[in-house]
């Protein structure tokens, strides 16, 4: 095979995360491509938890729907994730043989036929090697084996992991691959029939997860103050920016909650600093009212909203698509702003780059909506891709000769207005949230609030024009269309791929820009398309209805495709509902 | 060039002022205007930063960068703009529902991290601006639009608070004495770290004219036998049950401030190894 | 006239608010209609700040584009209303002589033909009545002999209002009435061309803000808890709730900030008492995290918006239509939740007791988006339709003799799940904001959260069903139709009726169940039309799109008439908007 | 009939708890399921409230009315729920963060109010549900996932805070001393007023196992020698540095509680003229 999506599930203490981010290393540095989801219960440490790790030289663009080869420390957490792990038919299974669960238990249906192989991974480790937590990584030397992995490249990983602090770590751990390996020979000189073929490019890639990568465009954008509070999946932006951004002349604060954290990061950004804050859909809920005082005070400001499933604490582990409609329209009043999604990991790290942009240029707040499932999933990444878009500014200033008389919120026609921050003489005003005369003056006049209105309304259409970055796939010429957001692009574009390989002509279109609705680059992506499906991971709908709410140009027969999240969008939903509606389409219409 | 000698004028500006006649809070306008003249602070690096409430207009009162921004968050806006530009002065403002209401986990923990700015609390022990409901420091059994039958509550007393919560300047001043208000607001805004002033700042709307007479009879004015540098003496003062302290209650050095603090780790982060530009970072994802 | 709007401009201390509530209550007691609306600008005191006022012996709707009859004590401060104070052709103006403007200035276009008249309404106070305090109830004198007003009424609500407290307070302010009325007498024998002649039924009528009636229909519907803290404008709610809930065993809390206001709600609901929460945007968009909470638990809860001008503090004393959008969309997740919009001050206390009704019949949060106009506007009201709608429910319980093996959200038909409160022996169960199983215990499961969801949505039709009182005025089987929400249904259902009576076949259709949208309902309201025009005071045009977003049944040439809010919809721009599109329809079409 | 012996069992639920092996907490709910038995508290008339984090998982873990709400707000929870049905019981629990962080505000008003009810906070000075963020009570300089570089903060001393506030019951338990902790609660539990217990419950997944050790060196237990009623003596034990006190640090009587005002305000209402009806209030718009 080229493309395997092979599984780790086990318990909190077995180290199969620390496995699975070894295989994904393994792989970039031979060049290939590598995904990898994890997913943990409700338990901190102790409880069930998995890899998911799909490596292909073809660009991957989802987790796989089925799983070609299983490892399970424990049947009893697999059973667990049986929401999430489907086999593949005639999968292979390694299952550690001191599970005591009886085969006739084991959560898999016979019917699939899977390979199912005893290894003794604890007892090897335990006895051969001495220390029972080296389990996880002899399993990974029986997988490195198995799957003709680049084993290799898993050590070289290791050592980069313990070499330099802890070298007996280091050494311990491969002579455990090694084992793994040795086990696999001697047991099973004709391995299995899940073998990865793929070569990769060469070139090492790099290893990212969504989250780092959205903090890191910020960081490459300039980001100079971040102020965060933990939350669940959002809180690695934080830890990121803890840990680098004092490298950069920046400062990091995490606040008392995050009320506080987006009003330091709107105070940073008035006196003169790009500024970011980060949370999830609760932490989110509670900044909306100062996002309306960055909005109609004109203050740049980033947020980053990485969702997971709601409503309220929901399931803060896992991802959904429910927080489209806080982005647009939570905040009281009509309030100008800025909605951009990210579709996988690179992503991410360009929208961190656009948002400051859009934010520095037109003086408005900008909302990135990642989600957990992009947040926490690492993907490989060719280095050079990554600084290949230069959108970098720095703050837009007032000229300092231009400030006799100085106007805060001119009237213009682009709606934005020359900006000063403290220091530049002459460039005093007064911002508030109230609205305000051109000087920033408040006023209660409801002709000012209708000019200003319109001031503040006059930079969405340019935004729309300059940023609105459509992806489409497919059939250019297609009379169906796949209309999907942000994670969602993965599914849906792997969907696409595979009912064109079946002879169905289908494009995906995945607008970038959510909010304003880049109408112009819409209409050309539905070219041509006679009915549209918005696929999204939303009980509510919220990207059909938003698009039938701003969008004028939907195809008249347009239909949703909507589920609450958790389980993420498989492949193979998306395809059937693109069947679906192309056998429909093709069906004999009723007079 | 001699540099021009600022006066409490240079800080007036054009925005109406909508206080009622006799508001207490015009008192620390020109407090604050005379201080800000008195320190020579240029007025493009001040930055004023108020939350919501007719105190909190006072932003737009001063010719600076002012920021009337929303209710409760003067403090957390003030810190993340002296975070982003530790070389111009902040100072933040507001009233009593802003800082010990609304804004209270703001006032504790900006405390905590001793953020570098100059704190003025319009304290009138009511809602002004929404006309007269109970606040925090309303004294007990006081009617008001939303105690009808009297404010069944025990008012906080921020200065102990501020006080137990390790801020390293407290102050208390009137805004019947412009002067002496002027002078802790100097004082105040030179020390480096959170200077926190309560300032007694009648409501003569809501609370009446007689406000201003409560705190001519029973304001003392610390003189030297006060001395701040002692917690236990603070303590004492902060703990007054008829007597008003006006003055410097409290006041020690040497706290490192929230700026200072992020200038520490930005050294300690060079001193780690020098990362000069955001692809030098690429190598931990390698 | 039959039909008379008044207003009354000056300073803070002028007393103008304290005349027009004696006018008011003067036509109320003599069974007239009366509608007042206040006016101030920012300052708490001295500053300037109008009333006006429309007496009418028919159903009063709006505030009255004109106005007929106009008292200024200052030229200045009336300067600062001329956004909202148009007078009609012909109008009479009385100022005071000791106004120091020049007549040429004055801020009246001479071309309306106004008739002016210098009063010394000053010089008497201060003079006559040795009282400047009384100069307003002098005025009150003046504009009741010349408009025909009913004078002993004016006297019997100054003497309800100081009789008993202040009986030389009462005397001094007749006199003054008096003063005014024989100064009429003396000097203007003939009067003026403006009269009321307008007789009241007879029956007394009451006199009531929207934000006294929305309280007070919580009360009515058995509110024992309610939490807030102080907005303008949702303050009187607070105050009136501080004052008369303790007399029905209730208790408020203002607590010290919104947050904690809508948690103590949910709080007292989930121990088993009715629960009300209210508060303005900015204070509302506080609340929306724990919305979440009260949305995923099913606890029943009435939240009030009293909607004021965004975006942010914006412009807090007047009015706008643009927190629909946070209302249905600001919680993150796919939220549960209902919106009731009031559209006139009985119709909030209507609302409040159907948003109880709702609550604690479906166990879920009801929003109330009501607004400024709605809210400090003072109506005169028929008490017998007070109570006419029955629809007061208590604390729907399981029963104690089903508690074996409880399920507190049982998967049911209608979505609705026994619900217990502690001292229900048996009844315990754990409430959470995580998703759950039917028990309440937590789960992270995929499933369980589609299956959770669907069970949350299938209240929502039911409560179309049940409560989605659609409001129809006009031509039922017009063609063209405006539709509109809450406060805009005065503007609209006057311009309606003046529409038809120019010979333009429309209607007006106005939902009193925003969300969930009342489908069929509004189908039939629809039945034939082929043009609407949805008109709002909401710069994004929030209803309008909603609709779009939410509605399937809209006229294909479906308008928006939108504009940004603080000044009042009026009814000759709704006039004009339907003229202009009945015109558009009759014209021939272009092929 | 004799009334049914109630046990720590009949408090436990059916809830899988997902804690670490070894979690403080463990103890604490113990504690919590012994002191109810103690006060024989039938399960149906006990309110279990608390925010989010590992230890606000507790109110699923005891057989009552279990809230676990949101982050921050058990308290202003808790006290609406009192509010609504004085009768009942009411326990708050939660974390450092959750009570000391984003629910200061709550803490600082509800302690004003002297709400009803026990709050447990269980103190472990880091953020664990988030996986190891720095809390505001974890010491300075210690290394977490967001002090990379060291807490540059100094914690903040809720014992000192709450007695500051006027708190009425103020005592410290450990969770490796059950017993005692369930001596605390019930004692707690019978205070008619706020009853606030900070209990060290270490967190050994992100703290590590040894947290329980400093807590076994530096505890010292409160014996007769400490006065509880005397707010100085109560002040001195919450300012100890090296030592950590365990026990009632500071109790009071006959303040009145949220419940208590809101009956009397009742009682004042009804003295004011008898209302039967909500149509007997048309008068007032008459
Ligand atoms: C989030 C939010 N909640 C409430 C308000 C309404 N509000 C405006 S000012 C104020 C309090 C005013 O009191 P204080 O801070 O003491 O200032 P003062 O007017 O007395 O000077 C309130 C509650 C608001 N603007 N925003
Ligand atoms: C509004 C909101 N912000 C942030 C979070 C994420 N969060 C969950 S628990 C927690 C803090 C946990 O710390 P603590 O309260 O000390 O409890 P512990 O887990 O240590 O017991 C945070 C920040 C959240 N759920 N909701
Ligand atoms: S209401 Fe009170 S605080 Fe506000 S301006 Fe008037 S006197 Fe000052
Ligand atoms: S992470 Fe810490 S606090 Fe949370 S359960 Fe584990 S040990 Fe306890
Ligand atoms: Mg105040
Ligand atoms: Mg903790």
């Amino acid at each position: 095979m080229r493309d395997v999506t092979l599984a780790i599930a086990g318990s909190g203490g077995d180290g199969v995360i620390t496995a699975g981010d070894f295989i994904v290393q393994a792989a970039a540095r031979k060049g290939l491509n590598a995904f990898m989801l994890k997913s943990y219960g409700p338990q901190i440490r102790g409880g069930e938890s998995s890899a998911r790790i799909r490596i292909s030289d073809r660009p991957i663009y989802s987790q796989g729907d089925f799983v070609d080869f299983l490892v399970v420390f424990s049947w009893k957490d697999f059973a667990r994730f049986s929401d999430e792990i489907k086999l593949r038919k005639g999968a292979v299974v390694l299952y550690d043989e001191a599970d005591s669960t009886p085969p006739e238990e084991f959560p898999i249906a016979a019917e699939l036929g899977a390979e199912l192989i005893a290894v003794p991974f604890k007892k090897m480790a335990a006895e051969e090697i001495k220390v029972p937590l080296t389990k996880n990584m002899v399993a990974l030397g029986v997988i490195a084996a198995l799957l003709h992995l680049p084993l290799d490249g898993i050590k070289d990983a290791v050592m980069k992991k313990f070499g330099k602090r802890k070298p007996e770590a280091a050494q311990v751990n491969i002579e455990a691959i090694d084992l793994g390996k040795s086990w696999v020979e001697k047991n099973l000189p004709d391995g299995t029939q899940v073998v990865l073929e793929a070569e990769g490019a060469g070139e090492p890639k790099l290893v990212m997860t969504g989250d780092d990568a959205v903090a890191y465009g910020a960081l490459h954008a300039g980001v100079k103050v971040f102020a965060g509070y933990p939350i669940t999946p959002a809180s690695p932006i934080l830890e990121f920016l803890s840990k680098w951004l004092p490298h950069f002349g920046g400062a990091v604060v995490q606040t008392e909650d995050e009320i506080a954290a987006i009003t330091y990061a709107i105070g940073a950004s008035w006196a003169g600093k790009q500024a970011m804050t980060a949370s999830s859909g609760p932490g989110v809920a509670l900044k909306l009212e100062a996002l309306g005082l960055a909005a109609i005070a004109e203050i740049p400001l980033v947020v980053v909203n990485v969702q997971r499933v709601g409503p309220s604490t929901g399931i803060p582990s896992k991802s959904e698509q429910a927080d489209l409609f806080q982005a647009v329209g939570g905040t009281p009043g009509d309030v100008p702003r800025v909605v951009l999604a990210p579709s996988d990991v690179e992503d991410n790290f360009q929208v961190a780059i656009e948002a400051f942009y859009i934010a520095e240029k037109y003086q408005i707040p900008v909302i990135i909506l990642s989600d957990q499932f992009l947040g926490e999933r690492s993907e490989t990444i060719d280095p050079d891709v990554l600084f290949a878009r230069k959108r970098v500014i720095a703050r837009q200033l007032a000229k300092p000769s231009n400030l006799k008389e100085y106007k805060r919120y001119k009237l213009t026609d682009t709606g934005v207005s020359p900006m000063t921050v403290p220091g530049m003489k002459g460039g005093q005003y007064i911002t508030s949230g109230l609205e305000h005369y051109e000087d920033g003056r408040p006023t209660s006049s409801g002709t000012m609030h209708q000019i200003m209105s319109e001031k503040r309304a006059r930079k969405l259409p340019l935004i729309a024009e300059e940023s609105g970055f459509v992806r489409v796939y497919g059939d250019e010429d297609a009379e169906l269309a796949v209309l999907a957001w942000g994670s969602s692009k993965g599914a849906v574009r792997e969907a696409v791929e595979r009912a064109r390989a079946e002879g169905i002509k289908v494009k995906a279109i995945v607008p970038q820009l959510i909010y304003p609705v880049p109408e112009k680059k819409l209409d050309a992506a539905l070219k041509g398309v006679k009915r549209a499906v918005v696929v999204e991971l939303s009980f509510g709908a919220q990207f059909y209805r938003f698009l039938r709410a701003y969008y004028d140009g939907l195809p008249k027969e347009t239909y949703s495709h909507a589920r609450s999240g958790a389980n993420p969008l498989l492949v193979s939903e998306v395809l059937e509902a693109i069947k679906e509606h192309a056998g429909a389409m093709n069906a004999p219409q009723e007079a | 060039m001699e540099p021009v000698k600022l006066t409490a004028k240079d800080y007036k500006t054009s925005v109406p002022i909508v206080w009622c006649p006799g508001c207490g809070d015009f008192g620390v306008l020109n407090a604050m205007q005379q201080a800000a003249a008195e320190l020579a602070i240029p007025p493009e690096n001040l930055m004023v930063v108020s939350g919501i409430g007719c105190s909190s207009r006072i932003a737009g009162y001063i010719n600076a960068f002012g920021f009337n921004t929303i209710h409760g968050r003067a403090l957390p806006i003030a810190s993340g703009a002296k975070l982003a530009r530790p070389e111009m002065t902040v100072w933040a403002a507001g009233g009593d529902g802003d800082g010990y209401s609304i804004g209270t986990n703001h006032f504790v923990h900006t405390i905590r991290r001793n953020a570098d700015i100059t704190y003025i609390v319009m304290d009138n022990n009511i809602y002004g601006l929404t006309k007269g409901q109970v606040s925090p420091t309303t004294p007990h059994g006081d009617y008001t639009k939303s105690t009808p039958m009297g404010n069944p509550d025990r008012p906080l007393n921020p200065l102990a608070l501020a006080l137990e919560l390790g801020a390293t300047y407290i102050a208390q001043g009137f805004s019947g004495n412009v002067k002496h208000l002027r002078d802790l607001i100097v004082k105040g805004t030179q020390h480096k770290g959170f200077a926190f002033i309560n300032v007694k700042s009648p409501c003569v709307t809501f609370r009446g004219r007689q406000e201003f007479n409560v705190v001519r009879e029973h304001g003392v004015y610390l003189d030297e036998s006060h001395d701040p540098s002692s917690w236990e003496k603070a303590h004492e003062v902060t703990q007054w049950k008829e007597k008003i302290p006006l003055g410097v209650i409290y006041h020690v050095h040497g706290v490192p401030t929230l700026d200072e603090i992020a200038r520490d780790l930005q050294h300690k982060a060079e001193e780690q190894g020098h990362v000069e530009t955001s692809k030098d970072l690429l190598k931990i994802f390698g």
